[in-house]
């Protein structure tokens, strides 16, 4: 336990109990690696391995990657399935901001209760969701029959589902909220008297958004976006469900890799191309973050 | 697990909480039943813990091979079988899940992947799975997404003779079929319900479905739908029950074989799912002959691949 | 003080109540086909009378039920566990060399970048090697590794603003580091931490694949959805969410009215 | 002439809690304007109310005549530096006094040669590149007030802004508060609890006491002529002694005293006799002589040396509670005087102030 | 005896900037000593270190012979009150306030009367129940002081603890600090920028500027005998006048000036003859005289009114850059000045002091 000031880093006494030192860093350095690390560097390992008329041949090689850049659609659909992230993550950022922003410029009575009514949707099951969202949009859907019944089209809208469209309406559904949740988290501790100063020297509340709100809420921010992008990027159910035959993404080709196919070694080789996405994106969001000041 | 328990790897339906507790109360063993969503994640973690964690494995007959070869399940032991003799005389022999000297399963239930159709827009029932591939239905058609059994489907819609021994030159045709079908489609869906939800709240007229009961499913929210084996045949499935390999507890799996095998059990599954059982002719199933029954294909990996590319396809 | 932005208010308020819509359009069609079933008379689509009939269902699926407490009591050890661990590892990474908390938060991170088959899978394959019998001390820890990265970086985000002074003040009053951190950060970060947890907890109640792999015999909620997927839902899971939804509501509620005490006078 | 800003009947309450009541003040053109009250008086909540950061419960607040009702904060021509300077963490030294620039688009060369003229001005020329968080407490408080005047608004309002400085840099600041004041011709509306910097800066002190006004006037006014014991002990340092009006011949009225009868003078109409008043005598308008009979005698019980000023505290005996204080400039004048010795203590009539003493 | 503080030989730098160098400091028993220098000059940097919140880059620091250096914050017998008051906002002015002593796990009915008798010292008897985002600036420095006193800790470290209290208020808590000193016998370390506070309530001073110590001592000491240019500057006002020195007797030299020959009083060995010298007067050691021809004669630019006193400031045809300046009493001696006017400005030899210019 301790704070962020790098003064107090230097200021942590010596410890007269190594013990002590020791059982820390054990904590939180042995916990992870033994529970995260170790598992995971045996998936690693695999991928260096390759499958050969079925059966697994143990030899370190960079088969399986270069695959991946050679043969079959791997590499269009990894491309495909980046873009498709990056626009929901994009998207969903965009409304989040805006949305922790209507937030934050409530009382700090109420605050809490709309931040809540949109972390609610969580607790829904998303299998569910997904199922709901489709019988929402779909060409007989709740939506369209409550148009036609209104009178207000008189053909089923069909690019609700079973497109790309419909990929990106699901997505940005079902994830919203975890990017909303960081967002607002940062920006609750903008202290208020920035807000009177910047006013104060003219700012307009959109400079004052600008220049205060954001860069104050980068952190969260960035916390969201890779949060946003790391589950789409992940998440190859939802594309399936409603994305028709455009749904095909790269989390479905590793994960068909471990059924039947029995190709782990492959299947290994693009889960560590998918982690390196994912890891870039990290710090890509870093990157952002580099100019922060703590107080 | 401990002695007194039989734990289940199970698809739906496969494990009825009613047939539990009268076996639980008859053999004082308790049951646990875990199920899956798909062959794929079956083997996955079948694979993964060596068998460890399950008793009683379903496995279909296309996949009893990978099973056996990986070593995931144990050969039966035919004098534990005692149920054995309630097999309908077809499925006595087990001859589909015997290779290499021995018998890895027992047939336990089946059914066809079939069409169904709209019969509003076909009031007499198309007679070839070309119906899927005409332009007219665009956007109405819907497809299983199941990368071994499509490409047994668009074998068999090519007229091959042997779906699960294709060639390259075959895969190759049948690759290209599977994208040109892709273009009518208006989606893939994954199990029985998605398939009827889809039909449901969409405009579909024609689907190559997961089996028997989607029609039925159809039939019961109102939907006039017919189920049809098309003049080129259709997959017939053929799942069984298996020991696993990792099992410590012998005695109970078979227990549970056992008791699943009794006539009774079969009817009510028939009845409550609209699965074949393979103790008891079940009603209306009158295709047996005209299914072509699913074999261990001749390379998964292969077929994944070439599926993922077909899912890739523009 | 608010700066006053009237169109700016309006501009955020409306796509406040889109997404509000947005997120709610799936949780109130699920809880409306709760009490009114859907028909299709020849593809018509029609509804059923008021009934509640899939919640007599649930109580009588045992299932279900049994699913759902496994899933709760899952949820409730993972986030707590969650929470406390994700604590730790904030602190961790504002206290010790930055290397070593770079080291940390990379390996925390992992479990969350892979996609969850590997996660699953891998290990399940651990669990294996050492012999550790799969049940619902494995779903747990698999949860735990999923979860934390998650309230890790909430934790992390507000615990990096909140500045050291206040530490500080509290340790030179001869506060002990635990004495302060109940008294003094744990309570500045109350809303992280509520966030958190509820957050975790979600995350739990509704993980699927990492426990596909990790379950042994046990079957939570969200596995057994999975599985149903195939055959359909029966009506009762639409009666379950409508509920869990309500129940959720309530709890967050209460705390939200908590929350707003706390807030008005601190700010 | 209509002032330039004008606080009409301003009241302003904290749930229950009454922080100013009835208040107004108006502020001229050019002018320096100090705000002087005890801790919790209202002072900043006065600051910001014309800054517009805080509503109010009864009032107007007038801009040249115009209701600031409706005017924004960030349209009001007025900046603030705050108590608790409010600086910009993310933004390091130049970019936070360059942000009022910024976001009234003014051109990057410019912005940067206007900071870099006020930083030095500041004395912080060459801290631009620091944050917030790698300066001392005095650097920050230049920080902002750098921030505030690099606007040149209308009318700056100053919270306490010298407050962390050290003397040299205080009395460098006041001298370019006062300059920038008269070169800019902007108003100043400054808060201090330094009276000695309230009356070297101020054009006009306003007293506020419990969210009233007290008195206001131009600096000597209201240290010579205070017209409640509040103002004369708040004020500068003051020897009240309590008593009885006794009789009053022109301005001069006798009073009696526990230690005697003694002479002040009253500022307009005496109060009648036989009220309760005091007599207010500034420490630096006594005189000490040898001890004589019949005169006021006390003995000096400590000399406190303050630097440039010494201060010494008697005692009479009549008088237990009240330390006489006696001020004098350390000169050497004093060096005779010793604890224990007596002395007879006296002022004009003309330099002690009678005031009515209060419930 | 062995000092209960001892600083011995520290030194900090943040990155490339070193701010503090080669500091030795002792603090003893029961002992008020005052670290003063101007803003930036590493007065807190030094209370950090003592605290425990910094740590250093040379030296150590000793507490009764024993090294702190593995003492933790927490159980080191100090207690502070933070420049930027550091309350915890979660918790209202009593929970703040007894913090110090739930923590040490004291009984709740003794924390409870503890608390309402010191908040009744700092006076803010009736605001135990607010939080801090509902106080003025000085009730919330208030409220730290309060917090930090409760533990009666050996040492308390002040950074500028009455830097927001208003002159009333001030005195009363200089009082107050000054007696709880005296009766827990414990030592103070207090940073102040208020030079009149400083002497009024040191035992000794030590004078920081650029991260070293410039002059240490008793505050007359200190301000009668400065022994830089900057001290003399820095601590009280002071006439700063440049020249070479021209010749010395006894300790009374002579120093040729723009203005003429200048004897000032040295303060130990002389510097050679043909030294940059200045000489320096206090303005409150300056006689003022009709203009006599041969004398220092000045024109007065302006008279300032500061309340207790009155600033004359002249000007010397021969010293155009510096102004002169005297202070009075504002006791009406001085009504007859004017600005405009011609006087000789003079000053004993003794009170003249001779320093050493530097680079
Ligand atoms: N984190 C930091 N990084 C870089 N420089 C710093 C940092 N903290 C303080 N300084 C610098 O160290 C010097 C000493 O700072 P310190 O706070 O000790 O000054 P101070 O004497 O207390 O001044 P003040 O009277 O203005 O409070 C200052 O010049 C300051 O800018
Ligand atoms: N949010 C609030 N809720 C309740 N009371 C408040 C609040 N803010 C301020 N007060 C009270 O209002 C009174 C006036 O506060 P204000 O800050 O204007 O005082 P001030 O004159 O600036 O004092 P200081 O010299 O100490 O800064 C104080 O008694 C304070 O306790
Ligand atoms: N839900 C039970 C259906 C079982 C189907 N098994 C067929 C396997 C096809 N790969
Ligand atoms: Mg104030
Ligand atoms: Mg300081």
């Amino acid at each position: 336990m301790s704070t962020t000031s790098s003064s107090h880093r230097s200021a942590r006494p010596r410890r007269r109990g190594i013990v002590r030192d020791l059982l820390w860093h054990g904590l939180n350095l042995g916990l992870p690696l033994l529970f995260v690390v170790l598992p995971i560097l045996s998936f690693v390992l695999v991928s260096f391995w390759t499958l050969t008329n079925g059966q697994i041949v143990h030899t370190l090689t960079l088969a399986n990657y270069r695959a991946f850049f050679t043969e079959g659609s791997y590499l269009q659909v990894y491309l495909g399935t980046v873009l498709l992230s990056a626009q929901v993550t994009l998207i969903n950022v965009v409304l989040a901001i805006a949305i922790a922003v209507f937030i934050f410029r409530r009382t700090p009575r109420v605050r809490f209760l709309i931040l809540m009514s949109f972390m609610l949707p969580l607790f829904m099951s998303y299998i569910i969701k997904i199922y709901s969202i489709r019988s929402i949009l779909g060409q007989r859907g709740l939506l369209n029959e409550g148009l036609l019944a209104l009178g207000l089209i008189d053909q089923p809208i069909e690019v609700l589902l079973f497109s790309r469209t419909a990929i990106f309406i699901a997505l940005a559904v079902l994830y919203l909220p975890y990017a909303i949740l960081p967002i607002y988290l940062a920006l609750d501790r903008i202290p208020a008297n920035y807000l009177a100063a910047s006013a104060d020297l003219g700012a307009t509340p959109l400079q004052a958004l600008r220049d205060i709100v954001l860069p104050l809420g980068r952190p969260g921010i960035a916390a969201g976006a890779v949060f946003t992008f790391i589950l789409t990027f992940g998440d190859f159910v939802t594309p399936q469900m409603v994305g028709g035959t455009q749904g095909f993404t790269f989390g479905r080709i590793v994960f068909s890799q471990f059924g039947l196919a029995l190709n782990w070694p492959l299947g290994s080789a693009l889960a560590v191309i998918l982690l390196a996405t994912t890891l870039l994106a990290v710090a890509l969001a870093g990157l952002t973050l580099r100019r922060e000041h703590v107080r | 697990g401990p002695k007194g328990e039989v734990r289940l790897l199970a698809y739906e339906g496969y494990a009825d909480p009613a047939w539990v507790e009268e076996f639980e109360t008859e053999t004082g063993i308790t049951v646990k039943v875990t199920y899956v969503g798909g062959v794929d994640e079956q083997i996955a973690k079948m694979k993964a813990s060596n068998g460890k964690d399950y008793d009683v494995v379903t496995v279909d007959t296309a996949s009893l091979k990978a099973f056996a070869d990986q070593k995931l399940i144990a050969p039966i032991d035919k004098e534990k079988l005692t149920s054995a003799k309630n097999l309908l005389p077809d499925f006595q022999p087990m001859s589909n899940a015997t290779f290499g000297g021995a018998t890895y399963g027992v047939p336990w239930a089946w059914g066809s992947l079939g069409m169904v159709y709209d019969k509003k827009t076909f009031p007499t029932a198309p007679d070839s799975w070309e119906v899927l591939w005409d332009p007219r239905f665009k956007g109405k058609v819907i497809s299983l997404d199941d990368a071994n059994n499509d490409i047994n489907f668009g074998a068999i819609a090519l007229g091959m003779k042997d779906p699960f021994n294709l060639t390259d030159a075959q895969l190759a045709q049948v690759k290209d079929k599977l994208i040109a079908l892709k273009k009518n489609l208006l989606t893939y869906f994954a199990g029985f319900d998605e398939g009827t939800t889809i039909w449901s709240e969409n405009d579909v007229v024609l689907m190559f479905s997961m089996g028997e009961l989607a029609a039925i499913n159809l039939q019961k929210k109102g939907f006039d739908v017919g189920y049809v084996i098309p003049k080129e045949g259709a997959v017939g499935w053929l799942d069984n029950l298996t020991v696993s390999a990792g099992t410590e507890n012998t005695d109970a799996a078979y227990a549970w074989m056992n008791f699943a095998l009794q006539k009774k059990i079969g009817a009510d599954m028939a009845k409550k799912y609209g699965y074949g059982a393979t103790t008891d002719a079940p009603q209306g199933m009158d295709y047996a002959n005209r299914l072509i029954w699913a074999q261990n294909p001749e390379d998964y990996t292969r077929r994944q691949a070439i599926w993922n590319e077909v899912k890739a396809a523009n | 003080m608010k700066q006053k932005a009237p169109l700016l208010d309006t501009l955020l308020g409306l796509v406040a109540v889109a997404g509000l819509i947005a997120l709610y359009a799936p949780l109130v069609a699920v809880a409306a086909l709760s009490f009114f079933q859907i028909t299709r008379v020849r593809g018509v689509m029609g509804f059923a009378p008021f009934s509640l009939e899939p919640y007599a269902a649930l109580i009588a699926n045992g299932e279900i039920l049994a699913a759902l407490a496994t899933s709760l009591i899952v949820a409730m050890v993972a986030s707590l566990a969650s929470l406390v661990l994700a604590l730790m590892f904030a602190f961790y990474f504002v206290s010790a060399r930055r290397r070593f908390g770079l080291m940390m938060q990379m390996m925390v991170f992992l479990p969350f970048l892979l996609p969850p088959i590997i996660t699953g899978l891998s290990l399940l394959i651990a669990f294996r090697e050492i012999d550790f019998a799969r049940g619902l001390a494995t779903i747990i820890v698999g949860h735990i590794v999923f979860i934390v990265p998650v309230v890790y970086r909430t934790v992390l985000v507000r615990l990096q603003l909140l500045g050291g002074s206040l530490t500080e003040a509290s340790l030179d009053l001869g506060a002990s580091r635990v004495q302060t951190l109940v008294h003094v950060i744990l309570p500045q970060m109350r809303p992280a931490l509520i966030s958190g947890a509820l957050l975790a907890f979600a995350i739990s109640f509704d993980e699927t694949l990492i426990t596909l792999f990790v379950a042994g015999s046990e079957t939570t909620l969200p596995i057994r959805l999975w599985a149903m997927m195939r055959v359909g839902f029966v009506p009762e899971i639409n009666a379950l969410a409508t509920l869990i939804l309500l129940v959720t509501a309530l709890i967050t509620l209460a705390i939200g009215l908590l929350q707003r005490g706390q807030a008005e006078r601190a700010s | 002439m209509q002032p330039l800003l004008h606080l009409e009947n301003i009241s302003k309450r904290y749930g229950s809690v009454r922080v100013l009541d009835g208040i107004d003040i108006t502020v001229a053109d050019n002018e320096f304007l100090t705000i002087l009250g005890p801790s919790g008086s209202g002072k900043t909540t006065i600051l910001r109310i014309i800054g517009g950061f805080e509503g109010i419960d009864g009032g107007r607040l007038m801009f040249e005549g115009r209701d600031l009702a409706s005017v924004p904060i960030n349209r009001r021509p007025f900046n603030t530096v705050f108590q608790d300077y409010a600086l910009f963490h993310h933004m390091n030294v130049a970019e936070n006094v360059g942000y009022g620039l910024k976001v009234r688009g003014r051109p990057r060369a410019e912005i940067a040669a206007k900071v870099a003229d006020v930083l030095e001005t500041v004395g912080l020329g060459a801290l631009g590149a620091r944050y917030p968080a790698q300066l001392s407490g005095g650097q920050r408080q230049r920080v902002a007030l750098a921030r505030a005047i690099i606007c040149e608004p209308r009318l700056i309002l100053l919270d306490e802004p010298l407050s962390a400085l050290d003397v040299e840099l205080r009395a460098q600041m006041q001298r370019f508060l006062k300059s920038l004041q008269r070169r800019l011709g902007i108003a100043f509306v400054f808060i201090t609890h330094d009276q000695e910097e309230a009356i070297a800066l101020s054009d006009r002190i306003i007293v506020v006491h419990r969210g009233r006004i007290e008195q206001e006037g131009a600096p000597e006014q209201l240290y010579r002529r205070p017209r409640t014991p509040f103002i004369a002990a708040f004020l500068g340092e003051n020897n009240l002694i309590a008593g009885t009006l006794a009789g009053v011949q022109g301005a001069v009225c006798r009073v009696e005293t526990a230690a005697g009868p003694l002479h002040a003078t009253v500022d307009g109409p005496a109060p009648l006799p036989g009220s309760a008043v005091l007599v207010a005598v500034r420490p630096e308008h006594i005189t000490l002589a040898a001890a004589a009979p019949g005169a006021l005698v006390a003995e000096v019980v400590e000399i406190r040396f303050l630097g440039a000023n010494i201060l010494i505290e008697l005692r009479h005996p009549a008088l237990p509670d009240t330390l006489i204080k006696v001020r004098r400039l350390a000169d050497g004048s004093t060096a005779r005087l010793s604890p224990g010795q007596r002395l007879t203590v006296g002022w004009a009539a003309d330099d002690a102030a009678l005031l009515v003493a209060k419930g």
